[in-house]
């Protein structure tokens, strides 16, 4: 990992140690490994990783130590005072060489058909420790390359360098004892269960872990390689626990999404369900205003847009309703709310958002829509929910409808439960095409969470920074964008240029937001210049 | 008619075998491939051997227009000028990866080819190719040009699309060099 | 080597105009105040310990979201290289200017061979130069909107003048 | 060295007439000739502007008022690509710099990156004498096909041909060296890609003296030509203060009599053990760059000999693992070395953070390289500073005075190249 996590403050007391010949200070209790990459004695390690516990198996992170024997495993070294650590001595050095030589005696020659290289720790420690040809040219020991072991994952066993972190991660975080080592020696392979297979719900957190090629993800294996790949920090979209993802892309496409390590919230795991979210980015997209049923420049969607709603307000304000979505950015939001309330007077707005499915107590909420919390808050008890929406289109209390964000407003194509036939007026701004669309006389194309800037508010009621990471399909404008638009065809003021002045005024004006940090600019990172991510 | 196929397909031939061998070359030379076209013109690879030795560096005069060098948008508009400057029959020769596809220059300011603004009869590819790849071009180019193809007859093709109302690239030329707006 | 271009600059300047100097990889470089921009340039120039005569090279450096770099820097820094011919010494010297006032005053008329540099770095950078001549753009065409070279244009995003009718090829 | 070279033609010695054709300036612009001011225009397209620049100039008779020069027209963003190249990915790019002496260009910028990694001290010597040689070689191709460029525009076709035998004798050369012709990415950092070829030397030699005779030719034809005199003395004169206020070096800049060279004021690689001389002109006009160049070309020769004469054995390339690549058959035979190999080309050379310019004497003077790092593998600015900028900036200058006829030559002899000047 790039950030090692702070030392545990469960003890007070501290200890005095020597890394290197620098004193420093850590809680009793620290790991030695960790001790030392924080103070930037820097010690290569492949079994080891901060979310999980340490066998010392890989023998990466041995560094010696005043008055022991040999090198011991700083990973599993908690440390002690007095304690005198030399990362760099001769010997230290010397034994990790030794040791990687070993783990790369049967590695296979696959960096140009792996689709770990550019991201492999192997790599990584190699050619910042070692870097010198090899001195065997023995037959290297085959096992099977091509191991299918989960629904999502595929195992080649001659690159696992038996690390055991893939165990861990099944045991310690998805709880769920799945794979296991066989055989010994350099026999020794990791595998499942006979007649078992790897199919836990966290089961895509082994291929992150897994500092090798052993481990791929069908998803993304042999689709494109890693050092193509952009990364931008975002947040998942998939459910209210708003895991910090890492958004992989290139050329305007997202190839996957990764865990982001935060400790608040996700640590460093998050779930498979929430890792293909971004399929929806690509599928199925509104990509044009259309009106009338017929594409349509934006001028002339907003403009008849303006016309619909001006007309439906000058008729009788209390039958135009308004959804917002769960699924929309605050920003989105407190413009809408904004224009609906404040600027429209408007008392009838309803929330939608996608509908509650499975849970457990480790990462995943019932709740699949990153935003319920904020846009509650936002809504501030004016929001009713789709049920009253369906009740007052029956009853005919509500008959222009403007709905802004389509998930979960209808069930995906089929007229649902929403007697949209007594409509008169149907405005919808929408990121998909569906019947929602069709039947709307404006559709306009919203931008989805991937490609605008914004926050989300998940259940604890953090405010979480999502970033842009590819361009939006189309014609595809963000919601506030939209929103100001519109607002101007009504004749009221909501002139927002940038994501950034709204979410200004919005934590100016929302308590919720009061701690919320908007961050700073920042560009795509390549992952070819990332480094290892381990 | 028989005998006027006959005819004409031989005048054709006749007409074909002349222009083949006295083509008159415009270079237009812009970067790194004017080198080896120097070469290819110099004593050692000397392209007078195949009846093209006389650069005229008037658009008018010429028939072959051999574009050397990267093409960049702002060089478009000269282009396609000196282009439609010639008089018909004509030829293009995209000379170098550059004037082909852009070659390795993928960014705002190169062309991703001179045949984004004007038709090519015949790539050669290398960066820059060799005056060898030169010849060898220049000789399928004569092929061509004796089977009585070329984009010559797409020219006319083109402007016959054009009669028939599909817009005209000359017309979204702009005067090149304007003054800018100054801050 | 060059460490008495420092120590002159220094010397002269004590108001803090000179926020930052020091020697990297063998270069002398000193970071000066937007305000004193013209006047270190003109002392470096006729200072007989200097004599900063001749003008070689002046660019623009984008630092936007620079990994290790500091958050509060300027985004933009315009960066001059300056040799003297008679002491053989050279210098950098920077000029932050941040991106919502991206000017700097102009050198033109203490090195004449400024004008055209200065018209690369506002053309590709964006960065207006105050009191500049003739501040067009030099490399790109005039109908080109933008500034190529920072960091958030995208590299393949083109601006034609011209395209040939789709489909024509044969 | 300079037996078949003229030595009454050294600069500065040379009887100076202002004429222009066969009457005095003065009568051209008698008060009497009724003028008025006309827009021309030169390029982008003219056969003598090197198809990259457009001068718009306006006359008054054959007089030329003002001048604008518009560059840019093979503008082919440098800069950019190379930001999202890795530090060896740039090579290339500057082969197509100055396209008539990649060699020079590959040594600017292989001794920035190794400046700004500290290695400058630790390249083999074998590799700094093959930077040297290859590097005068194409200083040579360059003033060569400067030469007979300008020639053939005032029309002796003849020079032109000349020159161009001989330069293709040094492209063969460096073909075999390189195994190109013209845009070789012969250098790397740490070193060279390749050894020298056997018999380079015999061949090298053997080539030089057939140069040398070529020149002879060449100045046999030129200095007493009427009519190349005509269009090169007293024309386009560029004084020594404007050379300095505008940063022009190399030939141009020497002309004017400013003696300045890098190799001989900041010796490196290994100029500094070398005998060779700065040629000065007095005057600054195009007959002085000519007269320059031509001895230039001579002086690198003395150059390449003595450099033959010291050139040691041993390695051409630096012996980190972490810059160099390994052996081929390793990498396809060990999982170490492909990945060092895999490490080297896609992660890059990684080069510590930090800024530095970088200053050698390419054909046309002082080309600057001034990298940016960020500690990646790839520039995070790589800035070339190209030295026919300025020479070309300086004609908006010179040419108002001038005739239309003049600025043919006079451009010429500026020598500006447009992937240099636009990058």
């Amino acid at each position: 990992m790039t950030t090692t996590t702070p030392p545990s403050t469960t003890t007070p007391e501290m200890v005095t140690i020597t890394i290197d010949g620098k004193t420093h200070q850590f809680p009793k209790g620290t790991v030695l490994l960790e001790a030392c990459n924080a103070v930037g004695a820097e010690v290569p390690f492949f079994c080891y990783h901060p979310g999980l516990s340490s066998p010392a198996v890989c023998r990466q992170c041995l560094v010696d130590v005043k008055g022991q024997p040999k090198p011991v495993p700083s990973c599993y070294t908690p440390v002690a005072d007095k304690m005198e650590v030399m990362t760099r001595s001769p010997r230290a050095v010397d034994v990790r060489r030794q040791m990687l030589e070993f783990t790369l005696v049967n590695h296979p020659i696959d960096c140009p058909i792996c689709d770990k290289a550019g991201e492999c720790m192997l790599q990584k420690q190699y050619f910042d420790w070692d870097a010198k040809l090899a001195r065997n040219d023995g037959i290297k020991v085959h096992k099977a390359k091509v191991v299918d072991i989960g629904p999502h994952i595929v195992l080649d066993q001659e690159r696992c360098i038996l690390c055991t972190r893939c165990i861990r991660v099944c045991d310690e975080v998805a709880k769920n004892h799945q794979l296991e080592m066989a055989q010994r020696g350099d026999h020794e392979v990791l595998t499942t269960a006979p007649g078992h297979q790897l199919d836990n719900p966290y089961s895509l957190n082994t291929v992150d872990v897994c500092p090798v090629g052993a481990l791929t993800a069908k998803d993304f294996r042999f689709s494109m390689r890693v050092w193509e790949l952009y990364t931008t920090p975002s947040i998942c979209p998939g459910c209210a626990t708003g895991c910090n993802v890492e958004v992989h892309h290139s050329r305007g496409k997202i190839h996957r999404l990764v865990p982001r390590e935060n400790l608040a919230v996700n640590k460093q795991w998050m779930c498979d369900e929430g890792r293909f979210t971004y399929k929806r980015v690509h599928a199925q997209r509104l990509a044009a205003p259309f009106s009338a049923g017929a594409p349509v420049e934006w001028d002339r969607a907003l403009d008849d847009a303006g016309k619909l709603l001006r007309a439906a307000l000058d008729a009788n304000p209390l039958e135009v309703g308004v959804v917002m979505n769960a699924q929309s950015t605050n920003e989105d939001l407190y413009a809408l709310a904004k224009l609906t309330f404040d600027h429209l007077g408007l008392g009838k707005a309803y929330l939608a958002g996608l509908d509650q499915g499975w849970s457990d107590d480790i990462l995943v909420s019932a709740d699949k829509n990153p935003n319920t919390a904020g846009a509650m808050a936002i809504g501030a008890g004016r929001l009713r929910t789709l049920l009253d929406l369906a009740n007052d289109l029956k009853s005919g209390a509500v008959t222009t409808l403007l709905v802004v964000g389509t998930h979960g407003v209808l069930a995906t194509d089929a007229p649902s439960a929403l007697p949209l036939d007594k409509l008169k007026r149907l405005v919808v701004i929408g990121t998909h095409r569906g019947h929602l669309t069709e039947v709307a006389q404006v559709a306009m194309p919203l931008s989805e969470w991937a490609e605008s800037d914004g926050t989300f508010t998940n259940r604890l009621g953090m405010v979480q920074r999502v970033r842009a990471a590819v361009p939006a399909a189309g014609d595809a404008l963000p919601g506030w964008e939209i929103l100001s638009h519109l607002a101007r065809k009504l004749g009221a003021t909501m002139d927002f240029t940038e994501a950034k002045a709204v979410f200004a005024e919005a934590k100016s004006k929302l308590p919720f937001m009061k701690e919320a940090d908007w961050g700073r600019v920042q560009l795509p990172v390549q992952l070819r210049f990332a480094g290892s991510r381990g | 008619m028989g005998a006027l196929d006959w005819v004409t397909t031989k005048l054709t031939d006749a007409t074909n075998w002349a222009r083949k061998f006295s083509l008159f070359q415009y270079p237009f030379v812009t970067a790194c491939c004017g080198m080896e076209f120097m070469s290819v013109a110099a004593p050692k690879y000397d392209i007078a051997r195949f009846g093209a030795e006389f650069p005229r560096f008037s658009p008018r005069q010429a028939d072959l227009l051999i574009i050397v060098g990267t093409i960049t948008e702002r060089q478009g508009p000269a282009l396609r000028r000196i282009y439609d400057q010639m008089c018909e029959p004509k030829w293009v020769v995209a000379f170098g990866v550059c004037a082909s596809t852009g070659g390795f220059y993928q960014n705002y300011s190169t062309m991703p080819g001179a045949d984004q603004v004007v038709p090519v009869d015949v790539y050669i590819p290398g960066c820059p190719p060799r005056p060898e790849q030169v010849l060898d071009g220049l000789i399928l180019l004569q092929e061509r040009i004796q089977r009585n193809e070329g984009h010559n007859q797409v020219a006319i093709a083109v402007e016959a699309a054009e009669r028939k109302g599909i817009d005209v690239p000359l017309a979204r030329i702009r005067a090149i060099g304007q003054k800018a707006e100054t801050p | 080597m060059a460490q008495i271009v420092l120590d002159q600059l220094n010397a002269k300047f004590t108001g803090g105009e000179i926020l930052e100097s020091g020697t990297t990889h063998g270069d002398e470089w000193a970071r000066i105040r937007r305000d004193a921009w013209i006047a270190a340039a003109t002392f470096l120039r006729d200072d007989p310990a200097t004599k900063m005569e001749m003008f070689i090279d002046l660019t623009c450096v984008d630092r936007l979201g620079i990994r290790g770099g500091k958050p509060d820097a300027p985004r933009f820094d315009v960066v001059v290289h300056l040799y003297s011919v008679s002491h053989k010494h050279r210098v950098r010297l920077y000029c932050g200017a941040n991106e919502d006032d991206a000017w700097v005053d102009t050198l033109c008329n203490v090195w004449a061979g400024a004008n055209w540099y200065e018209r690369e770095a506002y053309d590709l950078y964006g960065v207006r130069f105050k009191g500049h001549p003739d501040l067009r753009r030099i490399l790109m065409y005039p109908e080109f909107v933008g500034h190529p070279l920072r960091k958030d244009y995208p590299k393949e995003k083109r601006q034609p003048l011209v395209r040939r009718q789709a489909g024509s090829r044969e | 060295m300079d037996d078949n070279h003229d030595s009454t033609l050294a600069p500065s010695t040379l009887p100076r007439k202002v004429v222009l054709g066969f009457q005095d300036v003065e009568d051209l612009t008698a008060p009497d000739l009724p003028t008025e001011p006309l827009p021309l225009n030169m390029g982008p397209s003219h056969p003598a502007m090197h198809g990259t620049v457009r001068m718009v100039l306006e006359v008054e008779g054959e007089r030329i008022s003002s001048a604008d020069i518009q560059i840019g027209y093979l503008h082919r963003c440098f800069e950019k690509e190379s930001e999202s190249a890795t530090w060896t990915q740039v090579f290339p790019y500057t082969d197509r710099l100055n396209y008539i002496s990649p060699m020079l260009n590959n040594v600017g910028y292989a001794m920035a990156v190794e400046k700004l990694l500290g290695i400058t001290k630790e390249i083999p010597e074998r590799a700094q004498f093959i930077r040297v040689i290859v590097g005068e070689v194409s200083r040579i191709t360059d003033h060569l096909t400067c030469l007979g460029a300008s020639a053939m525009e005032l029309g002796a076709f003849t020079v032109f041909l000349y020159a161009l035998k001989a330069r293709e004798w040094l492209f063969e050369l460096l073909e075999e060296v390189c195994g190109a012709r013209l845009t070789s990415t012969y250098l790397r950092v740490g070193g060279v890609a390749y050894d020298l070829p056997p018999e380079f030397d015999a061949k090298l030699r053997s080539i030089v003296e057939r140069t040398q005779v070529v020149l002879s030719d060449i100045s046999k034809l030129l200095d007493r030509n009427r009519i190349f005199r005509d269009r090169m003395d007293g024309i386009g004169i560029i004084t020594r203060e404007d050379a300095v206020a505008y940063g022009i070096t190399g030939p141009v800049g020497r002309s004017t009599g400013l003696a300045y060279d890098v190799r001989k004021d900041h010796p490196y690689l290994v100029y500094d053990r070398f005998d060779f001389d700065v040629p000065v002109g007095s005057v600054g006009d195009n007959f002085d760059r000519y007269a320059v160049r031509v001895e230039e070309i001579h002086q690198s020769i003395r150059i390449l000999d003595q450099a033959l004469k010291q050139i040691p054995a041993g390695p051409f390339m630096h012996p980190d693992p972490r810059i160099s690549l390994p052996p081929k058959n390793e990498v396809y035979n060990s999982i170490e070395a492909m990945i060092a190999h895999f490490k080297n080309i896609m992660d890059g050379i990684h080069v510590p953070s930090g800024e530095v310019y970088s200053f050698t004497e390419a054909g046309n003077g002082e080309l600057g390289f001034y990298l940016v790092s960020d500690g990646t593998g790839r520039p995070w600015k790589c800035r070339v500073r190209p030295p026919c900028f300025s020479a070309t900036e300086v004609l908006t200058k010179v040419l108002p005075g001038l005739f239309i006829a003049d600025v043919v030559p006079t451009f010429g002899m500026i020598n500006m190249i447009g992937g240099e000047c636009d990058r």
